[in-house]
């Protein structure tokens, strides 16, 4: 950016100062791994607002069987499984690594019961390098056999079990495959929850071309980039008529342009997935179409 | 030092100063100024400016991976020989020079030098040539280096030149030996097996190098293949199972030990 | 087709013999509207191997203000709010031209409460002329305030208070924006309903792009289109493990690849919608394509 | 006898036979030997068989309608004029012959005589003279017809041409009148008001020519736009609000008489 010029206005997100409104989908990019790739040029020109690492569980998990990836119509379909080190693996290995990044982080974690969730937030929750916790609420609760994030009663009852085990923001990353996302979205709300993020991907398929069996290894799959977009924008706007706290829009935003509608239809901030696959710095490109259509729009 | 040449942060819009056809194959070079020089066995995600993310299908919408055949640090030249087999290679085949595309790279680790004296052997199936042609010319000082080369018949064969010196077999007997790569493989240990194998091809052919070498106690570095998406670490899709677990292949491979490999065919559509 | 060629076989679904597997999605073709445009040709060569009508309610509806469509990637978004003559006008008006054509009838209906359901599923299926009756549930029930198509339970009410009012078969056309389709579908065949179809259009959104206002005169609209066919084949292939009725996939499909993908995972008629108004003969094309796919398996 | 020439069931694959640019208009004629001869202010669906479905956005994805500028039965021409103004159009206009594009129709109801003895006032703004062009052509018999044609400036007024004897305005003064088509249009009513008002183009220049047309009670007939998703009746994606309600474009119009339109604007994003 060419001195004098305005830079993109600081964004306040539920208490973190971030230098604009631009973050990652958690998943959608290894900054450990992206080191290794690209070198430390990689901080000099950090894509992203805010870092958001891949969920993390309380053990180790491998991940499903290849093949992980889909190419679909204007998306991609994966059921990657979640693969982890664990929390102690996290701590260990990638904390130390992901405290060099020149951005807050934002952890995010996955379990399986009240009880496994409450132990990675309050763990996670006590580390400084930590700025703010994501708790991907996507997966079946094995005490009540209920999607945590589909159903309103039971994100509230997940979020009022953990609110009070750490004192760091806390966002709930909502599922798109649900009857009434802004229920679940005013149950965490209203549970103690800080953000909200949608939308995570569609459950989707694709049998294999030859066979006709499941091409996946992990049978179904979820669904990512351009093709959500819409779907995003509508989970975002009818979230937004119904919560007051600031929302993470993430789905399909390939441009300044997507992002801006994310902005519109109510979120704070604007996560890229899916895209950062295409170009590793699809961030800063779209952060930068994004200021430059505000200066134009100041003008 | 790092086990691999860095990319650049991000892709390339680079220009396309040649697209030939080499038998059943498409060779294509571009400038890429802007690049490091790879090592043998990285590779690029490429992409076409046009035709990309649509089509009947529309598809394709990732990038495609490719190892590089040839790089010189001299012009910057960079050069990938593929084939059509889908969206993504055929809109990357149907591109004439001055096309732009995209390009991200060197990805990944590629072949590395035992720190023995074995002679190396090099054994490419199909396509896998590509990697295989870097690497013997980094080997150029490696006198009794061996290429051997397997296709399925006349048109795939005529890639064959762009290694010195191959030794060739083809399903159909029409050019070289009629058989299998794995067959001038065997020959080749017979007749001296103080070896290291570097191979790249289709699955089948890796699965059946990885079992022969295993039986024989043969040092051996696979490049393998798997679906990519992003091609640096980023989406956890390109995973292969290894001895310690799935391994993401576009940064802790595409060249694997074949010591740490399970099977070559897991993953694999064949 | 070439005379000595073996035709598609004859698909049986729920009771009514038809000469292939390839339907309309309902409100993707007016047949009325296309005999005006192509005249008596349409019914030589009639694309689909029944037709279903766009769905009608009792009252006439005006539908949505435009702009009701707008093209999103790979896909499209339409409020079209279901504008129809009501109950009356489609018998007086419609049913006697839907009577010429040369396929089965399916009447498609919908209404805010078992009431109004009811006597729409009496009325529609004391006519001869109409072979089956598909149930839209894609709507909120007035009474509940609960949309009809997300829950098991308010669909088994449903099904159960309509299924005594008429012999016909009864299809129920399931909405895809819900959070366990396949517990909806179950609940439906438990009911007594003889076919489940699905997938209606995923609830999606645009803003316009110089005011960031909804686009659409409905503010949200439905995606249709390749967009969602990875996200119609999951669902279709989850319904079809727990429910035992015939199931109309429908999603996406634009070739006889796409179809075939739908019938393997588990449709037993496959249903054409977007594809059509880009081309009016797709469905004749898809069974063509689809004929061809199977002769070759067979060889 | 059906109020408009019906279009075979189906698209056609039809040659591209030229391309031209006319101003700042692309004027692309294909050749369409399975087709009737439309009627003035009928429509065709078009679209490329390459770059449709894709693209940056994913758009083009469903066709685009266009009215005819000329047809001739004779060879079987067919023309269209266009503006570049989105992906579809754009992905049109770039089409060099002989590549081939998919057609759809005639469709929809074009321009009707009335029955009585009024002159006919062709009134089109910018690109809205496509169909006023084939329209002149049809009243070729009428001594005392009169086109009107407006243009915001030179590079579009190039294309007035296309019709006999046009009449110019232009937002800039650059060509004949400084000022709006629909103060010609006052000037020929002025003149002689015993006349039917035919017009095309832009929401807000149909608008106007409604408002005056009524208040001076002159019959007209507007060829209006709207975004179509099929242009078959099938989607009841194109209707415009009339004083019956909504009527779909594409089959009860696009030609719709001005009484029954209560506004031209609705629906338009202008
Ligand atoms: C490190 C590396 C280096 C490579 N180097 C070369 C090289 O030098 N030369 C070369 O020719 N190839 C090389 N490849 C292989 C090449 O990347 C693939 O062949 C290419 O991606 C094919 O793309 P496509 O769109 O043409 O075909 P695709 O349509 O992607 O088909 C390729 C395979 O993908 C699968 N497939 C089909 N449809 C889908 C879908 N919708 N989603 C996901 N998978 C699908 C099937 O298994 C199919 O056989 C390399 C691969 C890797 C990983
Ligand atoms: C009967 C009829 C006849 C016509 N005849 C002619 C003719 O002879 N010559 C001519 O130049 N034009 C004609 N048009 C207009 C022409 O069809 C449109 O301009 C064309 O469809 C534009 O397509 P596009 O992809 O280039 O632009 P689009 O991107 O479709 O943009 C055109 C307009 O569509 C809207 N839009 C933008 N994005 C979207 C979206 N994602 N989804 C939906 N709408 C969007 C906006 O209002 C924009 O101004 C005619 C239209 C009709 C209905
Ligand atoms: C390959 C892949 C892996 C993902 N992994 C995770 C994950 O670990 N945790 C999570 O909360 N979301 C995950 N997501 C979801 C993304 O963060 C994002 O919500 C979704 O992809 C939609 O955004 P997009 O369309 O921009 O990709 C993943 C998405 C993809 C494509
Ligand atoms: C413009 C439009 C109108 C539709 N109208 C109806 C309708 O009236 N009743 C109904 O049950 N489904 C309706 N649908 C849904 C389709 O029947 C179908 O379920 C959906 O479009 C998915 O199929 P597709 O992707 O092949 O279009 C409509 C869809 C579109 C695009
Ligand atoms: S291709 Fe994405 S992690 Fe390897
Ligand atoms: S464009 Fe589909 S009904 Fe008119």
């Amino acid at each position: 950016m060419s001195l004098g010029s305005p830079g993109p206005a600081a964004v306040d997100f539920c208490g973190l100062s971030l230098a604009g409104p631009i973050i990652n989908g958690s998943g959608t990019f290894d900054a450990i791994a992206a080191l290794r790739v690209f070198g430390d040029g990689l901080l000099e020109a950090f894509p992203f607002d805010a870092y958001v690492s891949k969920t993390i569980t309380l053990a180790p998990r491998q991940g499903n069987r290849p093949p992980r990836l889909w190419e679909a119509g204007a998306g991609l379909i994966n059921s990657i499984g979640l693969p982890n080190k664990g929390l102690e693996g996290y701590l260990r290995d990638d904390l130390p690594i992901l405290t060099r990044l020149p951005v807050p982080l934002i952890t995010n974690v996955m379990g399986h019961s009240h009880a496994e969730i409450g132990e990675l937030v309050s763990t996670v929750g006590s580390y400084d390098q930590v700025a703010a916790i994501e708790i991907n609420v996507s997966c079946p609760n094995v005490d009540s056999g209920l999607v945590m994030g589909a159903d309103p009663a039971e994100t509230a009852a997940l979020v009022s079990h953990v609110r009070g085990l750490t004192n760091k923001p806390l966002i709930i990353k909502l599922t798109p495959n649900a009857t009434d996302v802004a229920a679940v979205a005013l149950a965490a709300q209203e549970a103690g929850a800080d953000a909200v993020s949608l939308i995570n991907t569609l459950r989707a398929m694709a049998l294999h071309p030859k066979t006709s069996e499941p091409w996946l290894g992990g049978k179904t799959g979820g669904l990512s980039g351009p093709a959500v977009r819409s779907i995003a924008l509508a989970q975002v706007y009818e979230v937004a008529q119904r919560i007051s706290i600031p929302i993470v829009g993430i789905g399909g935003v390939q441009s300044g342009d997507d992002a801006l509608n994310l902005l519109k239809a109510g979120a704070t901030v604007v996560a890229v997935g899916t895209e950062s696959f295409r170009d590793p710095t699809a961030g800063s490109r779209i952060g930068a179409e994004l200021a430059a259509i505000s200066r134009k729009e100041r003008e | 030092m790092s086990d691999r040449t860095l990319a650049p942060l991000g892709r390339r819009l680079v220009e396309l100063t040649q697209a030939k056809q080499v038998g059943a194959y498409r060779l294509m070079t571009c400038c890429d100024p802007d690049g490091p020089l790879p090592q043998a066995g990285q590779f690029y995600m490429l992409c076409a400016t046009d035709g990309w993310g649509g089509g009947e299908q529309e598809r394709p919408f990732l990038p495609r991976p490719y190892s590089y055949l040839r790089a010189s640090g001299e012009n910057s030249e960079l050069s990938f020989i593929f084939e059509d087999v889908g969206p993504g290679s055929h809109v990357l085949g149907s591109l004439q020079p001055p096309a732009k595309l995209w390009l991200m790279g060197p990805l990944g680790i590629g072949f590395w030098r035992p720190d023995d004296d074995r002679r190396a052997l090099l054994v490419g199936g199909g396509i896998g040539l590509a990697p295989l042609a870097a690497w013997q010319t980094e080997l150029a000082d490696q006198a009794n280096a061996v290429a051997l080369l397997g296709f399925r018949g006349t048109a795939h064969a005529d890639a064959a030149h762009l290694l010195r010196d191959p030794q060739i077999a083809t399903d159909d007997g029409s050019v070289g030996h009629h058989g299998l790569v794995t067959e001038l493989l065997e020959s080749e240990l017979d007749r001296d097996s103080h070896a290291t194998v570097y191979a790249c091809g289709p699955p089948r052919m890796l699965e059946a190098v990885r079992l022969l070498c295993e039986r024989r106690a043969i040092p051996a570095q696979l490049a393998m293949e798997s679906t990519m998406a992003c091609g640096f670490g980023a989406c956890f899709g390109c995973v292969v199972p290894t001895r310690d677990g799935y391994l993401r292949l576009c940064v802790d491979g595409p060249v694997i030990d074949a010591a740490r490999v399970q099977t070559a065919l897991e993953g694999s559509d064949q």
